[in-house]
């Protein structure tokens, strides 16, 4: 058998070097818990806070510094890592690559996001964290030093973001596996196009909105100067058009997962494939001209509103395609209940309920009552909990075993699945009520006798059945790494060609790269009684890239010049900008052609040097 | 798959994409070209939505002259055709007639910011600045954008050509020179929509 | 179309492109125009310049650029939108 | 094979029934009156009941058909234990998929419909309506009564059947303005003035709320609307008129009104027909609270006038003892001045 990438014995040096997909996602994948729990950790101070009338646990500044930073962190510093961990993971394997396109540029977005997130959390220890909410609204959001924090720790790693949006495309285009048409490619791929296209595009606006309130703290400009003829609307729109694909861009590639498992565990070909793959593509479409339906508030008159609110209607159509897909996908099926199964099949009919509130949501004129109370704050984490963080949940289950080569717990991860299943829809359904009964959203505190206390407690209790299951999820990756039982190569009887070669892969992924010859390609070799992939050519010596420690520094260098700009320091900022140009300046002139490799069976004499 | 498939005396007929990497440098380029439209975009409308709120400072009508705007096109425009000629030459494999035109094209560059310096500073001095309005900072925003993204096509250029100053044109550099002209171009595009939305829209009021 | 790219066709598209340059100042600095045609004659001309150098000098129009010309027209879809949102729905 | 299935079937009802069960328990619960938007008081809120009630009628539908094919697949196709065989492979349905692309767009088409309708009728407030200028600061409401000259703060009157215009604007942040017996929320912002209408259905104090996070007084910053007839109304708007203001009753409030002339009167006026940096004090002790959220009583007054700041973080009012340099007893003085401050 061929040694796994895993095999070789690893340093520090070897993680901060890196540049292989696979441990990038790792990389990525811990962070993203990390972050996880850091906004899990914000989210139950929130509720903790919440659960009593009046409570004086944390106090309005500090109570709108948690919630800010809990909706920073889940959306820009976990979900979304973890989502990348997953295309890292994945994508290449799926489409039969070696590598991504710019292995460079895939490290330099990791240490980028992983700065960007750190410089924004110093904020808790540098005199306080941004407290404008997520959303970070002028003028309010001019008031807080806490601001400058957000806007540079975005700016970073929405930068470091953006690269790797870049990175999966140009792989999937230029790096697919003969045979894998555009029309064979996986869900889960797909949606990394779409999500990759939408953050491409809406990650760009968020930029300048970035820019626009870090020139008018530090600079003194006036786009928001009412005063003097600026507008502080214009920061809203701007905003929103990021703020909306950013949500699709989160739930397509968990529409991705679910997809892929659902088809493996119901042992099944995706029932509609092709709409599928159309309803990806018009989901992300139409995601884009969605955006004022956050702003029906603002007063933009009944026309505007309801163009906006009939155009995000319409978005429940590709999306209902897609679950009743699921839906039909099981049906005819044998459906599997191991965990990554019952979350998967579990994320349908939470989805369907954030979904179907998003659809009330949407209708402008009911809106003036939802908007900006505790039912909006239900809808969306129905779609991002029971969403989101379910098909993250599968997605680990599901393909664990290929990245480490060991099968996560199923007993601890059922009794997990429970937990959390029970502890989300206590916490958020409860809050559809609150949110009608008049409780708006972003409050520290609330009086008593409003009729919110009992709904308040309930939903508290479920953040706590939330953390112990999340509890469990940290011993069941620790005791898996301890003394997991050995995976096998294709442990779910799987599709797609991760399966096909060994858990966990070896650094190259494929020794010789595999013809494919209909969709779910491992499938159809399986059924043609095949033991392994057709190969499109002769085992040879491996071009992969080298390591480098240039990413890392570069994107340190970015992280210096954000406290630079942060306290006015231009000092900071040129030598912030210094580190990060001498190392572009170092990139750009010294030749860098890769290495080669010799993958197994190949007898090639040791130390010739194959680089022109 | 070997990096260099390098013929004795010429070079593939697009040496920027005979390699794999050269292809993915291409593709990943323009998806980072549309999206630095879409940012340039931002500043666009930021600045369509303030063209008129001056703060009783001066208009876009009184500050903006055609000579200067003109002549700062036609710069740009020209040192386009310059890169163009560059890369031909590149693809035919005459290294220096490329250096050449490359040359020419930082030149140009430099000039064009040069004169971008100048008119700033001419409306400082007529009370437009970043701080002035809400027209001040999104005009600065916009134009300052571009007048850095010229600057760092003018480096990024003379980096390439001082490091590769005696290194004959292969299928490892010529993705690199391809995709520096591209980045020149995208340059110039940009200034066509800025010198239409921001000088002549202002002039016309 | 001209998929050929000497020196020639080169230099006719940058003639092409002064000329439309020039037409645009003119509009302008005649200064006798009305505002309402003008403007929208120059943003025309400006849109027609942009594709027609992203056509010829940035090679557009050869084939196996579907990929770009696709993304670079969503990307210019979204930053119609941008534009759109900020100049028309700001001041409502 | 048949009873299998019977069984199945069973299976489902029963947990449609739990289903419906719940909803109708939870649905028994609509919140307080006059604060929750499922027991509406006025023209507006009802119009935005009856749509959330469609809606989710609507949507109830399409869950009951989700669950249904849910719980179907998962009941009937479960891998039984031991059963490796290999279903069939199906490409897809093209009937089935059209089915499920129309169904939700006529669906849609249902909701947008009453969805527009209701939009341009709440957007559409009568020139001829009685008008109120709001206006929101951080973090206490304004209202403004422009066809009488009258001003004042936090308890916002109007008459009851009668549809009042509203022009919402914001002296700094944005706020939004909410009260959601009466109708939806509409935001106040800096720049621009928008407008809204309410019809309040029945006489009585509704409880508003600010719904946009404006700094860390957002949650407290809470008004009410007293609805009443329009002969009380008319009543309290000649009150508001009259520039004096009852003479103090006690030797204590004499020297609260003398402290407060000499420190408070910068910020606060005392004439209903005037502007103030902070709110209007005619009237005060008429009110239901102080600082929009605490009862009013001398105990909670005298809280907010030791430490602004402890009752509504970031507030912007000066803390009288550390910046104005007054004293309890003083404070106190200017207590039982204030509470004697009623309309007459
Ligand atoms: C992953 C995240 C995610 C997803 C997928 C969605 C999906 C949707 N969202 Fe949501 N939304 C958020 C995250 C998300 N949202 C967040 C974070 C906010 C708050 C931001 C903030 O203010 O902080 C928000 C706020 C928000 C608002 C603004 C509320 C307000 O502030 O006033 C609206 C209004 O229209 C809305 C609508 C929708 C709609 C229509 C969908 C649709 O895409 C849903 C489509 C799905 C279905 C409809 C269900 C499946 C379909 C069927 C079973 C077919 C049958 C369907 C029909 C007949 C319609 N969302
Ligand atoms: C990806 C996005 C995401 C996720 C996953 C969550 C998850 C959760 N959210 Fe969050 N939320 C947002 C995105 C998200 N949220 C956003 C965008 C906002 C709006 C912010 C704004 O208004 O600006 C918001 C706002 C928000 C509010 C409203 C705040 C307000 O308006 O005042 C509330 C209140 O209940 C809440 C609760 C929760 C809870 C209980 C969870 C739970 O699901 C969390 C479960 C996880 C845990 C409980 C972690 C437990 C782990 C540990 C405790 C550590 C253990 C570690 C070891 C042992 C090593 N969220
Ligand atoms: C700088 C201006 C300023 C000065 C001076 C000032 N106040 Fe205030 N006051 C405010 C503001 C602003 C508020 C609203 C605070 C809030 O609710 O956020 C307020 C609120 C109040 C309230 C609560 C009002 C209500 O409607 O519930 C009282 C009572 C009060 N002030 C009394 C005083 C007294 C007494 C003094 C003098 C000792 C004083 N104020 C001086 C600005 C001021
Ligand atoms: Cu005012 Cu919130
Ligand atoms: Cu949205």
């Amino acid at each position: 058998m061929a040694t796994s990438y895993l095999d070789k014995k690893f340093s520090l040096w070897d993680w901060l070097t890196t540049v292989d997909h696979k441990k990038i996602g790792t990389l990525y994948f811990f962070a993203g818990i990390f972050y996880f729990a850091v906004g899990g950790l914000e989210a139950l101070l929130i509720r903790i806070q919440l659960m009593y009338p009046m409570n004086d646990f944390l106090d309005g500044e500090t109570f709108n510094q948690v919630m800010t930073m809990h909706g920073t962190t889940m959306l820009f510093f976990a979900a979304t890592p973890l989502l990348f961990a997953f295309m890292n993971w994945v994508v290449p394997l799926q489409i039969g690559a070696r590598d991504v396109a710019f292995p460079f540029l895939n490290s330099l977005g990791f240490w980028m996001f992983f700065f960007g997130a750190l410089l924004t959390n110093s904020s808790f220890f540098l005199g306080g964290a941004p407290q404008a909410g997520w959303t970070s609204y002028a003028p309010l959001a001019l008031d807080y030093k806490g601001t400058d924090f957000f806007v540079l720790g975005l700016q970073i790693s929405g930068a470091g973001t953006i690269m790797s949006a870049i990175n999966f495309l140009t792989t999937i285009f230029t790096m697919r596996a003969p045979g894998m048409t555009l029309l064979r490619m996986p869900l889960f791929t797909w949606s990394t196009v779409v999500a990759s296209a939408l953050i491409m595009f809406a990650f760009t606006p968020l930029t300048g909105a970035l820019f626009l309130l870090m020139f008018e703290r530090m600079f003194d400009a006036k786009f928001f100067d009412v005063a003097a003829g600026g507008n502080v609307v214009l920061y809203e729109h701007i905003f929103w058009i990021f703020g909306h694909p950013e949500v699709y861009l989160l739930v397509l590639p968990a529409f991705g997962i679910i997809s892929d498992v659902i088809a493996a565990i119901s042992r099944k070909r995706l029932f509609g494939y092709h709409s599928m793959v159309f309803a990806t593509v018009l989901i992300g479409f139409i995601g884009f001209m969605v955006w004022a339906h956050h702003m029906f508030a603002v007063g933009m008159g009944p026309t505007v509103n309801s163009v906006f609110g009939i155009a995000t209607m319409l978005v429940g159509v590709p999306t209902g395609i897609k679950v009743f897909n699921w839906i039909f996908t099981m049906i005819g099926g044998k459906v599997q209940f191991n965990t990554a199964g019952l979350f998967a099949v579990s994320f349908i009919p939470s989805f369907v309920i954030g979904g179907i509130t998003g659809v009330m949501l949407a209708s402008s004129a009911a809106d003036f009552q939802f908007h900006d109370t505790y039912f909006v704050i239900a809808h969306f984490h129905y779609v991002i909990v029971g969403g989101i963080v379910q098909a993250i949940f599968a997605g680990m289950f599901y393909w664990w075993p290929k990245i480490f080569g060991k099968m996560l717990n199923e007993t601890l991860g059922k009794w997990m699945f429970w937990l959390f299943l029970i502890g989300f829809n206590l916490t958020f359904y409860i809050q559809h009520y609150l949110g009608l009964w008049g409780m708006p959203r972003r409050v520290f505190t609330y009086l008593p006798n409003q009729g919110w206390d009992t709904a308040n407690f309930v939903s508290s209790v479920g953040a706590f059945f939330m953390t112990a299951a999340v509890i469990l999820l940290v011993i069941n990756v620790i005791v898996t790494f301890a003394r997991g039982e050995k995976a096998v190569q294709d442990p779910w009887y799987g599709r797609t060609l991760e399966w096909s070669i060994p858990s966990p892969p070896p650094e190259y992924n494929f020794a010789r790269t595999p013809i494919v010859r209909s969709n779910d390609p491992w499938w159809y070799e399986k059924m043609q009684g095949k033991k392994e992939m057709q190969y499109a050519e002769p085992l040879a010596e491996i071009h992969m890239p080298n390591p480098s420690i240039i990413p890392m520094i570069m994107a340190f260098g970015t992280f210096i010049a954000g406290y630079g700009f942060i306290y006015s320091s231009w000092f900071g900022v040129f030598l912030g900008f210094g580190i990060t140009g001498v190392c572009m300046f170092i990139r750009s002139i010294k030749d860098d052609h890769g290495q080669h490799v010799h993958p197994e069976g190949l007898h090639v004499e040791k130390g010739v040097h194959h680089s022109a | 798959m070997s990096t260099l498939d390098f013929k004795a005396n010429g070079l593939p007929a697009h040496p920027e994409k005979a390699t794999q990497e050269g292809r993915a440098k291409l593709v990943g380029f323009w998806l980072y070209m549309s999206a630095e439209a879409v940012l340039f975009a931002t500043f666009f409308g930021t600045f369509m939505t303030f063209r008129n709120s001056v703060n009783g400072g001066p208009t876009g009508a009184e500050l903006f002259a055609i000579p200067m705007v003109f002549t700062a096109t036609a710069i740009l425009l020209v040192s386009s055709l310059t890169s163009v000629f560059a890369i031909m030459a590149m693809q035919r494999n005459l290294a220096s007639k490329m250096r050449f035109w490359f040359a020419v094209t930082v030149l140009l560059g430099a000039s064009f910011l040069g004169l971008e310096v100048y008119e700033f500073v001419e409306y400082v001095h007529e009370g437009h600045t970043f701080t002035s309005s809400p027209f001040g900072s999104s005009f600065y925003t916009l134009v300052g954008f571009h007048g850095a993204h010229v600057l760092f096509g003018v480096l990024w250029i003379s980096t390439l050509l001082l490091r590769n100053i005696n290194r004959p044109i292969d299928t490892y550099v010529a993705p690199k020179y391809y995709v520096a002209s591209l980045y020149w171009h995208f340059v110039d595009l940009v200034w066509v929509f800025i010198f239409t939305i921001v000088y002549l829209f202002g002039m016309v009021g | 179309m001209a998929k050929k790219h000497g020196y020639k066709g080169h230099l006719i598209a940058f003639a092409l492109s002064i000329l439309l340059t020039v037409l645009a100042f003119i509009a302008v600095g005649l200064g006798t125009i009305s505002k309402t045609f003008v403007i929208p004659f120059i943003l025309i001309i400006g849109i027609a310049q942009a594709i027609f150098q992203a056509a010829y000098w940035m090679h557009l129009n050869q084939k196996g650029h579907d990929f770009p010309i696709t993304f670079m027209l969503s990307g210019f879809f979204a930053a119609i939108i941008v534009v759109f949102a900020c100049s028309s729905l700001v001041w409502w | 094979m048949v009873q299998n299935s019977m069984k199945n079937w069973k299976t489902i009802g029963r947990y449609i029934v739990l289903l419906a069960l719940a909803a109708l328990t939870l649905s028994g619960c609509a919140g307080q009156e006059n604060l929750s938007a499922m027991i509406p008081k006025g023209e507006g809120a009802e119009q935005q009941y009856d749509l959330i009630k469609l809606t989710t009628y609507v949507m109830l539908f399409v869950t009951v058909i989700v669950i249904f094919l849910f719980i179907y697949a998962l009941v009937k196709y479960r891998a039984k234990p031991g059963d490796n065989s290999i279903p069939k492979q199906v490409e897809g349905n093209a009937k089935l998929e059209f089915l499920w692309t129309a169904i939700p767009l006529v669906l849609i088409i249902i909701i947008a419909i009453p969805t527009v309708k209701s939009e341009f009728a709440l957007a559409d407030v009568p020139e001829d309506a009685m008008k109120i200028k709001v206006t929101a600061n951080q973090f206490w409401w304004e209202f403004e009564y422009p066809e009488y000259g009258v001003i004042t703060a936090q308890d916002m009157y109007m008459p009851v059947g009668e549809k009042v215009g509203l022009e919402l604007k914001s002296k700094d942040v944005i706020h939004s303005f909410w009260v959601p017996a009466l109708g939806g929320k509409m935001d106040t912002n800096p720049d621009n003035t928008n407008k809204m209408w309410l019809q309040a259905k029945e006489t009585g104090v509704y409880q508003g709320k600010c719904t946009e996070l404006c700094g860390a007084g957002h949650a407290l910053m809470d008004f009410k609307v007293k609805v009443v007839t329009k002969e009380e109304f008319e009543a309290w708007i000649e009150k508001m008129k009259k520039p004096e203001n009852p003479a103090p009753a006690t030797a204590k409030a004499e020297e609260g009104q003398q402290l407060f002339q000499k420190s408070c009167m910068g910020c606060h006026a005392t004439d209903g027909t005037q502007r103030s940096i902070g709110p209007n004090m005619k009237g005060f002790g008429d009110r239901s609270t102080v600082a929009g959220y605490l009862e009013l009583n001398e105990e909670n007054t005298m809280k907010w006038l030791k430490d602004p700041q402890k009752v509504k973080q970031q507030n912007k009012m000066p803390n009288p003892m550390q910046d104005l340099g007054l004293n309890e007893d003083q404070l106190s003085a200017l207590t039982e001045y204030l509470l004697g401050l009623k309309l007459e």
